[in-house]
């Protein structure tokens, strides 16, 4: 009688014979290393007065197809911070997956339904960093890289990022991918320190990240001109997630070769 | 010593003129994407053992390739503090290199210190630490922090003590020592400022009788002023390098804070 | 009666389906000396008496940090509460280095208590020996828990374990109203008191046998809350407490601002 | 009782000529010193009811919850040996979790059910583990809606999921009870603990399964909880207790799908309504003692 639980409800070895391991193949070179299939563009962010506006297309590009049109890559977390996801997108779903699960163990630890003590951006953020981390480690990567935006420990805006490697950091403002080189110049005009974030208004946070996300659309050949948009605040998360680009000018491709009549 | 990580392919590795560069003839078979686990997130630290005290420093930019992903991102560390707020720390460690392997080295680092004080009743001697923490990089030898880390702190007797790694754990205690992105450029200046390397007494003798120049102990306030001056010079020259300089002096009191703004180009 | 035949092991009911066991291993946190908790709005207070097995001998601690901002008030068998205590401590710094947060003191209490369940229902192992309580604050303010051998787990106002601990709850059931709006100092002189009714007629609180620990939010004048950590306080540290609580000092000043608490005993 | 000193009495997994597991039998007794918990399936949610008897005055009020929510949409209460029970919610979580890695979808409540039968039953085979001193009640609520599955993006094709029979409703308020031996039944009113004789004949007399005007609506089952819990307690009435009591409803009920805790308002007023029902009874039984002093106490 094999008391073990570990032993429960496998076949008895005594009645089927030992069991044959040769199923398993743990020889030959690890397969896990992957690279993005599915992709998501820029997301950006940049903190204000009293929180943080972050927003991404809603594309999932394969390769240069445009292949899914309306793909939301925010995503909020416990009514308080918001994740923006760019990188492969069924690492992204994964993600989601899990934090949907994280979400419900956090609940069990906190039954009183006043919220309070439940995880804050600045807890999400830790919490992401050592897992994409640690699947770093496994060679295993998430190949994604996280914008997190939402609230720390003292109440205050917070905006972080984290990548596939496990790197990552804080700034008054964000952006991944593109949005790194086409972004981030435009957003730190208003938003260069921490004070200046603190002096912005909603209003002009927002109207700075649309501004951004008309000029990646210009100049990123895997964006898409809708996308989502969503504001943190201290009340909760305000998620839109069907924005159409306005007030678009292509003038400025007139000069640009192959584009249009120029040919010289 | 950046340009052995540096992101620009042509700036990676030694650096031959263009043309006998080694090409990198393809292996047998096309040459996969294989993840590649390591960045080089710039940056550079510094640490300058006095007669009772030790500073600590290093830049606050964090890079990766040619854009800035941060200009707050600290390098050095309290370690062993009972609370949150690292307020009874005796030790500072600071990483440069890989960022996310320089978080994980301070995170276990700072773990085991907090467990040795919780089994005996009193803080971990920089001098075990140090050693802790070489153990704990050689842990990974065949997949390594990537980072270079300096560990500052005082000793028994209440000098200042720094102690200086590679990657894999070789460690050395020092008079003082420049890491990271330009570490090229601050140690030759460390040699010659604070153990005078190359200054002689003026007139005091001719050739071979010539008297090198009295080794003195450096002041603390000497100390904080050579280091601005060597990060400014640094950042001068380095991209790598800038926006903000974060010090720790760790004393006998305990261990105060410094930030002074970098040139943020 | 027909109880020596379902009480050698912890996986074997009585026919009025009771786990011997699981019972005696009760009876064992009651060998062990009295330990007090009591929480109010902005505290958590513990506090022991400890004891010694002979006159020269030192006195068995009783009080234990297990991170900054909980620890624990042992009862029973030591060995057993050091076990509880490095597996409180891995968990809480683990959850720290995870989370970055105090971790939640329920959350913490429900993980010895399923570890404490798992030895009541398997051959071969068997009950913990020994009661905690667990004083913390979290995002909720200030906690008290019960921890028992059967595993079973409950937040407390107030509570008393160990032996003779029925005195004391007899004194913290009379006075239970005062404690939700009690300062440091009351919440301590309340659990002193507690501990005294609990006390054998000729023994009385020393600096040697007494041991106190505190933890709490202090409101600022700035109305913001800045945590206190968990600090245990033993020696010439609780002298001026007991003093405060000795019999001879109800009509001292110490006792008179306006305690008003008539105490029938 | 040919149990005791047989010595079949003594182990797990042992029958006894009559083909009994005394410590299965055993472990029942120790529910039945628990305090009561109920539970009701009405057409339109449920409601789980726990009576906590407050063993000493220096516990916190309203700390201690005893219901537990699994995944979002299942609640669970039990009877009997509380951290058996605790280890039971935990398995219970892991199997939500298991089934959603799984699935990609919130676990049924049929399916939990079986799963934890299962795991309850396993411990009543081996000598080297003794049964469960609890009694489970694992009300859900499946949701009626076509959700989508866990981290699904885009909208997908606009013809809708395929393969679904046009018009069937699914989903809906489960009820189940577990017990010691691993046996669970499905129920509309489940009682178990001290109590369960008085609260399942109170139970009995609430219209819970016909879909008819008559049936119970989710305030009302709320309210008529509280009041057998209030019955229920008269078996160990010389302690105190505190009333714990939570529910589920469906997407557009007051808990949107969510297993939660009955709101403070809401509970205050059902334990007003069973205070005045459960007072009426005594007064009843006064009038009849006095006139004709037949009732004997």
């Amino acid at each position: 009688m094999d008391h073990r639980p570990q032993a429960w409800g496998r076949p008895r070895d005594d009645v089927y014979g030992a069991y044959d391991h040769s199923y398993f193949q743990n020889t030959g070179p690890r397969q896990a290393t992957q690279a993005p299939i599915v992709t998501g563009t820029s997301v950006i962010a940049i903190k204000y007065k009293d929180g943080v506006v972050m927003a991404a297309d809603n594309l999932a590009s394969y390769g240069s197809l445009a292949r899914f049109p309306d793909v939301k890559r925010l995503r909020v977390f416990l009514d308080s911070s918001v994740i923006g996801f760019s990188g492969d997108v069924s690492d992204m779903q994964f993600l989601d997956r899990h934090l949907t699960e994280l979400s419900i163990d956090e609940a069990y630890e906190d039954p009183s339904s006043d919220n309070k003590g439940h995880l804050n951006a600045a807890n999400l953020h830790k919490y992401l960093q050592k897992f994409l981390y640690k699947r770093r480690n496994d060679f295993d990567p998430l190949w994604n890289q996280l914008l997190i935006a939402g609230f720390d420990g003292d109440a205050k805006p917070y905006l972080a990022s984290v990548d596939l490697r496990g790197t990552s950091f804080t700034s008054p403002s964000l952006a991944t991918g593109f949005g790194s080189a086409l972004a981030q110049p435009i957003m730190r005009r208003y938003a260069a320190t921490e004070e200046d974030a603190a002096k912005l208004t909603r209003e002009q946070a927002v109207e700075v990240v649309k501004e951004c996300m008309k000029v990646l659309y210009y100049r990123d050949a895997r964006s898409l001109d809708r996308y989502s948009i969503a504001v943190v605040t201290k009340e909760g998360v305000e998620l839109k997630e069907d924005e159409q680009l306005e007030k678009q000018s292509w003038a400025f491709a007139e000069r640009i070769k192959g584009y249009g009549t120029q040919t010289v | 010593m950046a340009a052995m990580f540096s992101q620009n392919p042509l700036m990676n590795g030694p650096n031959y003129s263009f043309n006998d560069a080694p090409r990198t003839a393809a292996p047998e078979g096309a040459r996969q994407h294989r993840f590649d686990p390591y960045t080089d997130n710039g940056g550079s630290t510094l640490a300058i053992a006095g007669a009772d005290f030790t500073i600590m420093a290093g830049d606050t930019r964090l890079t990766s390739g040619y854009s800035i992903n941060s200009r707050y991102h600290p390098k050095l560390f309290k370690i062993g503090g009972t609370t949150a707020d690292q307020k009874d720390a005796t030790i500072v460690l600071s990483v440069v290199g890989f960022a996310a392997d320089g978080e994980a080295l301070k995170e276990r680092l700072d773990a085991i210190c907090k467990m040795y004080r919780y089994r005996h009743g009193k803080p971990m001697s920089v001098k075990a630490c140090a050693q802790r923490l070489s153990t704990i990089l050689y842990q990974k030898r065949f997949f390594p922090y990537y980072v270079y880390a300096i560990l500052g702190g005082l000793d028994e007797e209440g000098k200042g003590a720094v102690y200086s790694y590679d990657p894999v754990g070789s460690y050395e205690r020092e008079q003082c020592r420049a890491g990271g992105a330009a570490a090229s450029l601050i140690m030759p200046f460390l040699d010659n400022q604070v153990n005078f390397k190359n200054q002689y007494e003026p007139g005091s003798g001719v050739g071979h009788a010539l008297q090198e120049r009295e080794r003195k102990p450096l002041t603390r306030s000497e100390g904080e002023i050579l280091v601005k001056d060597a990060f400014d010079g640094a950042v001068e020259r380095h991209i790598e390098v800038g926006d903000g300089l974060q010090m720790m002096v760790i004393t006998k009191d305990g261990i105060e804070e410094i930030l002074l703004p970098l040139k943020k180009d | 009666m027909f109880r020596n035949n379902y009480d050698n092991d912890s996986v074997t009911f009585s026919p009025q389906g009771r786990i011997f066991q699981v019972e005696y291993a009760a009876e064992a946190v009651k060998q062990g000396s009295v330990v007090v908790g009591i929480a109010s709005k902005t505290h958590a207070v513990l506090v022991a008496i400890k004891r010694n097995a002979e006159e020269l001998s030192s006195y068995q601690k009783k009080l234990f940090p297990i991170d900054e901002h909980v620890g624990i008030a042992i009862a029973g068998l030591t060995s057993d509460a050091r076990v509880l205590s490095n597996f409180m401590k891995q968990q809480c710094l683990g959850h720290r280095l995870t989370y970055g947060r105090n971790m939640p003191v329920r959350t913490l209490v429900d993980m010895i208590g399923s570890k404490a369940q798992i030895n009541t229902q398997h051959y071969g192992k068997r009950p913990y020996g020994v009661g905690l309580l667990v004083a913390g604050v979290d995002d909720h303010g200030p906690h008290l828990f019960e921890f028992q051998p059967s595993g079973m787990t409950e937040e407390m106002v107030a509570f008393a374990i160990g032996a003779r601990s029925q005195m004391a709850r007899t004194y913290l059931e009379k006075n239970l109203e005062a404690f939700a709006d009690c300062g440091r100092e009351e919440l301590i002189r309340h659990g002193l008191k507690a501990l005294k009714e609990s006390l054998v007629q000729d023994r009385e609180l020393t600096i040697d046998n007494t041991s106190v620990a505190i933890v709490g939010v202090e409101k600022q004048e700035d109305g913001t809350t800045k945590p206190q950590p968990f600090k245990v306080y033993d020696g010439q540290d609780v002298s001026a407490w007991i003093e405060s609580v000795a019999d001879n000092a109800e009509a001292a000043p110490a006792a008179a601002e306006g305690d008003g608490m008539d105490v029938d005993s | 009782m040919t149990s005791i000193g047989t010595g079949y009495d003594l182990a797990n997994s042992i029958f006894s000529p009559d083909g009994r597991n005394f410590q299965v039998e055993y472990a029942v007794k120790a529910v039945e010193n628990g305090s009561t918990s109920i539970g009701i399936r009405c057409k339109d949610g449920i409601v789980l009811a726990a009576e906590k008897v407050i063993t000493s005055k220096l516990l916190k009020q309203g700390a201690n919850k005893r219901i537990a929510t699994v995944d979002r949409h299942l609640g669970i209460v039990y009877s009997g040996m509380i951290p058996d029970g605790r280890h039971f919610v935990d398995r219970a979580r892991d199997e939500a979790r298991g089934w959603r890695d799984n699935w990609k979808t919130p676990i049924t409540t049929k399916d939990l059910a079986s799963r934890m039968g299962g795991y309850m039953q396993a411990y009543t085979l081996y000598q080297s583990v003794r049964p469960f001193g609890i009694t489970a009640i694992i009300g859900g609520y499946d949701s009626e809606l076509e959700t989508p599955v866990d981290g699904e993006v885009g909208s997908g094709p606009s013809v809708g999921a395929g393969g679904k029979v046009a018009g069937k409703k699914h989903g809906g308020p489960f009820l189940y009870m577990v017990e010691p031996s691993g046996l669970y039944w499905g129920y509309y009113g489940a009682a178990t603990g001290k109590g369960r004789q008085a609260a399942k004949a109170e139970l009995e007399k609430l219209d819970l399964s016909s879909d008819g005007e008559s049936s119970l609506t989710l305030e009302q089952a709320v309210k008529e909880a509280a009041r057998i819990i209030y019955v229920a307690h008269d078996d160990n009435k010389d302690k105190e207790f505190e009333l714990e009591m939570t529910w589920i409803s469906g997407a557009d009920g007051p808990t949107k799908g969510r297993h939660m805790e009955v709101p403070e308002a809401l509970r205050k007023e059902a334990e007003k309504y069973a205070e005045r029902m459960t007072a009426k009874d005594v007064e009843e039984e006064e009038e009849t003692k006095d006139s004709g002093d037949k009732m004997e106490e």
